[in-house]
């Protein structure tokens, strides 16, 4: 029998003959590697879904913080005291005129009698007269484009032309609650920072430790003579996929629950404390940006995981020459 | 084709596994490596394919000074080199098929143009009906006669062979002898590493022998 | 030379000799594994931390829940609407007077005018006269034994003894502060069964990982005639110091964190919001229970870490016959 | 000691590997066992250190049938047989010396007690001076002597050794040939597959021959 090694005829034969018709390059040159590629996946999935859960709850958070804040912020309160000679309805009249006048401000209104009745009723009994009283009035004027808005020139016109005239500009309920707001959205984005390097490490380490597994292969390619180049492609694009699923995974689960709890809450209305978590955190709906911010932790954790796994076959492939 | 001036290699702070070896390889040219275990014959074939590098001493492989080498330039010096290996170094998850393709795959080249090769290369050393099964449930001279096929299956200019016949049975190292000579014949440089008198007593090969660090050749 | 295979004298001088005396059994027979290992370690650590984290949270916010609904729980107040024909001041001194008396309260205190008068300033401006007004007065009783203190029977009988006489026992507020303490409780406690079904799975998952490269190991020793046990016990004394030395180093830092948030917050003491989070959260003193738990999770980790590698050396061995 | 009786083997759904063995080995006899690449004589060895449970037939070692075998009877058998496997099988992460302690270990002897012997016999084999290294760094016959040296360490009853000589040169197979002769001659029962023609003309002993899966014996 001849050897197979030259078989210019045969060769061209056999390929319309396809001897080997049953063979075919199922095998990635990257093995699948059960338990370590199978941890990874999970190890991304989870930690995506925690810091896309934290990232959801930050931005929900961020977004209430927003919503209190400005608010408040966008409501200054005229107050009128009754002083003795002056027709207390006229000045809160020219109030209300002299407030719909300022720039930035979206409209002014006067709080009646009746309401200001229902306000003091815990405290003078509901059958005061307040007509006998030197009850203040209030005009709540809210402002529309804060920018052009200013409390100063709103006060100092008040003072000038209002007689009894005085604005409260909320600012110590401003202040407070602007600052707490900003404590928890200090404090979650801190915990988003501490589940991001959780997340990195988490990654880089378990692509590390799957890539472990694999330095025959990568041994074996370098010295059929195969290209830095093709070797990192062929593990990158298997961690890329790695690191996809395993985002997708994570981040899907992280939306999933997010929506859950929405709905959980939302159905819950009827129930005491329902209206004081939405009065906090608004009807629970996420944001656009929490959508966007998720999907795009899924595609930097799959970039990452790819990347880390190219460095780490660069490392092996250099430390084999 | 191969030029070796003088060199020497030690492993990190040990004394020199070889020291002073001074020779060269023809195209074409075929020789039987040989000495005791752990004489260096490995070394010497890791030297042979870019894998260490001299601790002292010139170097050049086809025509080029290792030392001078570019990281960029070796993948291709390699594809022109072909290395069977002590331990084999089969890839656990692909099958003795693909394993015996990987440097066409490595190469790009599509799969229906080397395919009868490799099966027919399959065929000869005898794993035709091997093809399908992953090296782990192969016994120790299928593995072997893999990974032979994997080195000379894209035909190379060079073939390293190291201990190429230590877990088949003498008909079958014939068989294989034959093997490498055909590709010889066809214009490849061969080295066989062996301790196997019998092998070698088959061919009037030049002989290189390596005994404490030192080199003698018996053409 | 003889072979070196009965050498009953020889071995005698030689253990006097000892020609090999330089050498020592110092690998274990477990591998040390430098990346599997280090990445077990570092995902039971991240996820020791982020588990320890959350419980310290939720525990702390558990405690405010806690001490929000009690304090409130703790008040309540009986109001005297003044009536024609009565002194208002004898029946408020009669209300502190009867409650006093009531089994379970610790003490009952009138407010006074000028506080009730700095109550109302916002709403009728400084200079009113109150006295001029039919302003109900209020009596704060504090409860000092919940179990014996009936807020119904304390009703009745200021219905019964004080004229215009109301009982206010807040029940609308610690309603709802209670309903959202404990959404906040269910949350955490939610949150942190998210983090405990995390940890053990990236535990489980790690710790296979880690196993899946010592399937070798397993074989080796089972051929040279290993009991079972005996392997088993090698790998699982390996991976409860693993499971430690992860479990230690996440609990500590998640107790480090949890002390700057705390210190942080302590140091901020003179900036608005800070008594807003103060108010809400308590000291931000970690409730010696968190210790605890915080500990016996690391102790819950190192054993699953050690459980999981026993029961997969025990799957390996089990495929081998 | 060992009884074989019609025992039949194949893998999976694969073909027979073996058919219809049916042999004995005596106590502190002496034996080669023979067969082409592929022959199934690993396959053998396998079933003769209970890693594989026949398809068919009877197996009985040192009088138990070992169909009836609990598992936690195994390992205790299992320490009476030394095993040199074709691939060696050493544990990367211990140096040669704690290699070849190793079947000291796992019976909990104490290092003091053994130190001496397995030093002199690294000695025999001449990995004395390679005592304190790794196996990767070692040779690939400097591997089969440490192999050969971790099954020989403990004196089993019996000794199983897969192809122990394919990487080593004459003279030390010769040597080697010398350690199992020797520890055969302590009383162990010895059987050494092996496709060496040179290692087994060296001795009169009984040859066990597997060909297309059937035995014959030539005493
Ligand atoms: N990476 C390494 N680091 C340190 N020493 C090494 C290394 N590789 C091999 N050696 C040592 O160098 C010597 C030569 O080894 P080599 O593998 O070249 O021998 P060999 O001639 O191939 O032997 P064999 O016939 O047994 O395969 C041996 O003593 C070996 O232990
Ligand atoms: N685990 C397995 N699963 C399936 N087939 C196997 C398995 N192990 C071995 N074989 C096949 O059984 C046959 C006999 O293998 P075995 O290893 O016993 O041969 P051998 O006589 O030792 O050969 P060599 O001399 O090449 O080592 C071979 O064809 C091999 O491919
Ligand atoms: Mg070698
Ligand atoms: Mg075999």
């Amino acid at each position: 029998m001849k050897t197979p090694i030259p078989r210019p005829k045969r060769r061209a034969t056999a390929s319309k003959a396809r001897p080997g018709g049953d063979t075919t390059l199922a095998s990635p040159i990257v093995p699948p590697q059960a338990i370590a590629g199978r941890t990874l996946v999970l190890v991304i999935a989870i930690m995506t879904f925690l810091a896309g859960f934290t990232i959801a709850v930050v931005s929900v958070i961020d977004r209430a913080a927003d919503a209190w804040a400005s608010d408040i912020g966008r409501e200054v309160t005229i107050e009128i005291r009754p002083l003795d000679g002056v027709a207390i309805d006229a000045e809160v009249e020219k109030a209300v005129a002299l407030a719909q006048e300022f720039p930035g401000v979206g409209g002014a209104r006067a709080i009646t009698e009746a309401e200001t009745q229902r306000l003091l009723e815990p405290w003078l009994g509901p059958d005061t007269d307040l007509s006998a009283l030197p009850v203040p009035r209030l005009v709540i004027v809210s402002i529309d484009d804060a920018a052009s808005f200013g409390v100063k020139a709103l006060s100092d016109a008040v003072g000038r032309d209002i007689r009894g005239g005085s604005v409260d500009d909320h600012a110590l309920w401003v202040d407070r609650l602007s600052a707490m707001a900003s404590s928890m959205v200090f404090a979650g984005v801190g915990l988003m920072s501490l589940m991001l390097v959780a997340l990195i490490l988490s990654v880089v380490f378990a692509t590390r430790a799957a890539m472990a597994g694999n330095r025959d292969v990568i041994e074996v390619l370098h010295f059929c003579g195969a290209e830095d180049r093709f070797i990192a492609g062929q593990f990158q694009r298997r961690f890329l996929l790695f690191g996809i699923e395993g985002g997708a995974i994570g981040g899907a689960l992280a939306l999933l629950a997010m929506g859950i709890a929405a709905w959980a809450i939302g159905g819950s209305a009827g129930r005491p404390g329902a209206d004081q978590i939405e009065a906090m955190f608004g009807r629970f709906e996420l944001p656009g940006t929490a959508y966007a911010l998720v999907l795009s932790l899924v595609v930097a954790v799959a970039l990452l995981t790819a990347l880390t796994s190219r460095l780490a076959v660069r490392r092996s492939l250099s430390a084999l020459d | 084709m191969i030029r070796f001036e003088n060199v020497g290699l030690r492993y990190g702070t040990g004394p020199e596994v070889l020291s002073d070896l001074t020779f060269s390889i023809a195209p074409h040219s075929f020789q039987f490596l040989t000495g005791p275990s752990g004489a260096g014959k490995t070394t010497l074939i890791r030297l042979l394919f870019l894998n260490l590098k001299p601790t002292r001493g010139l170097i050049s492989i086809f025509g080029k000074d290792t030392a001078l080498l570019k990281r960029a330039d070796m993948p291709a010096l390699r594809r022109r080199i072909g290395v069977v290996f002590q331990d084999f170094r089969l890839l656990d998850h692909l099958t003795t098929y693909e394993n015996v393709a990987l440097p066409y795959r490595v190469l790009g080249k599509d799969e229906a143009s080397y395919r009868a090769d490799v099966v027919d290369l399959l065929d000869w050393v005898g794993l035709g009906d091997r093809k399908h099964v992953y090296p782990p449930v192969l016994s120790g001279g299928e593995k072997q006669r893999a990974a032979i096929a994997r080195a000379l299956i894209t035909k190379p200019e060079f073939l390293l062979a190291d201990e190429p016949t230590g877990n088949v049975d003498p008909p079958l190292a014939r068989r294989l002898l034959r093997l490498f000579l055909e590709l010889n014949r066809l214009g490849t440089a061969v080295l066989i590493a062996t301790h196997d008198i019998g092998l070698m007593d088959q061919l009037d090969a030049r002989r290189m022998v390596i005994e404490n660090g030192h080199l003698e050749i018996y053409e």
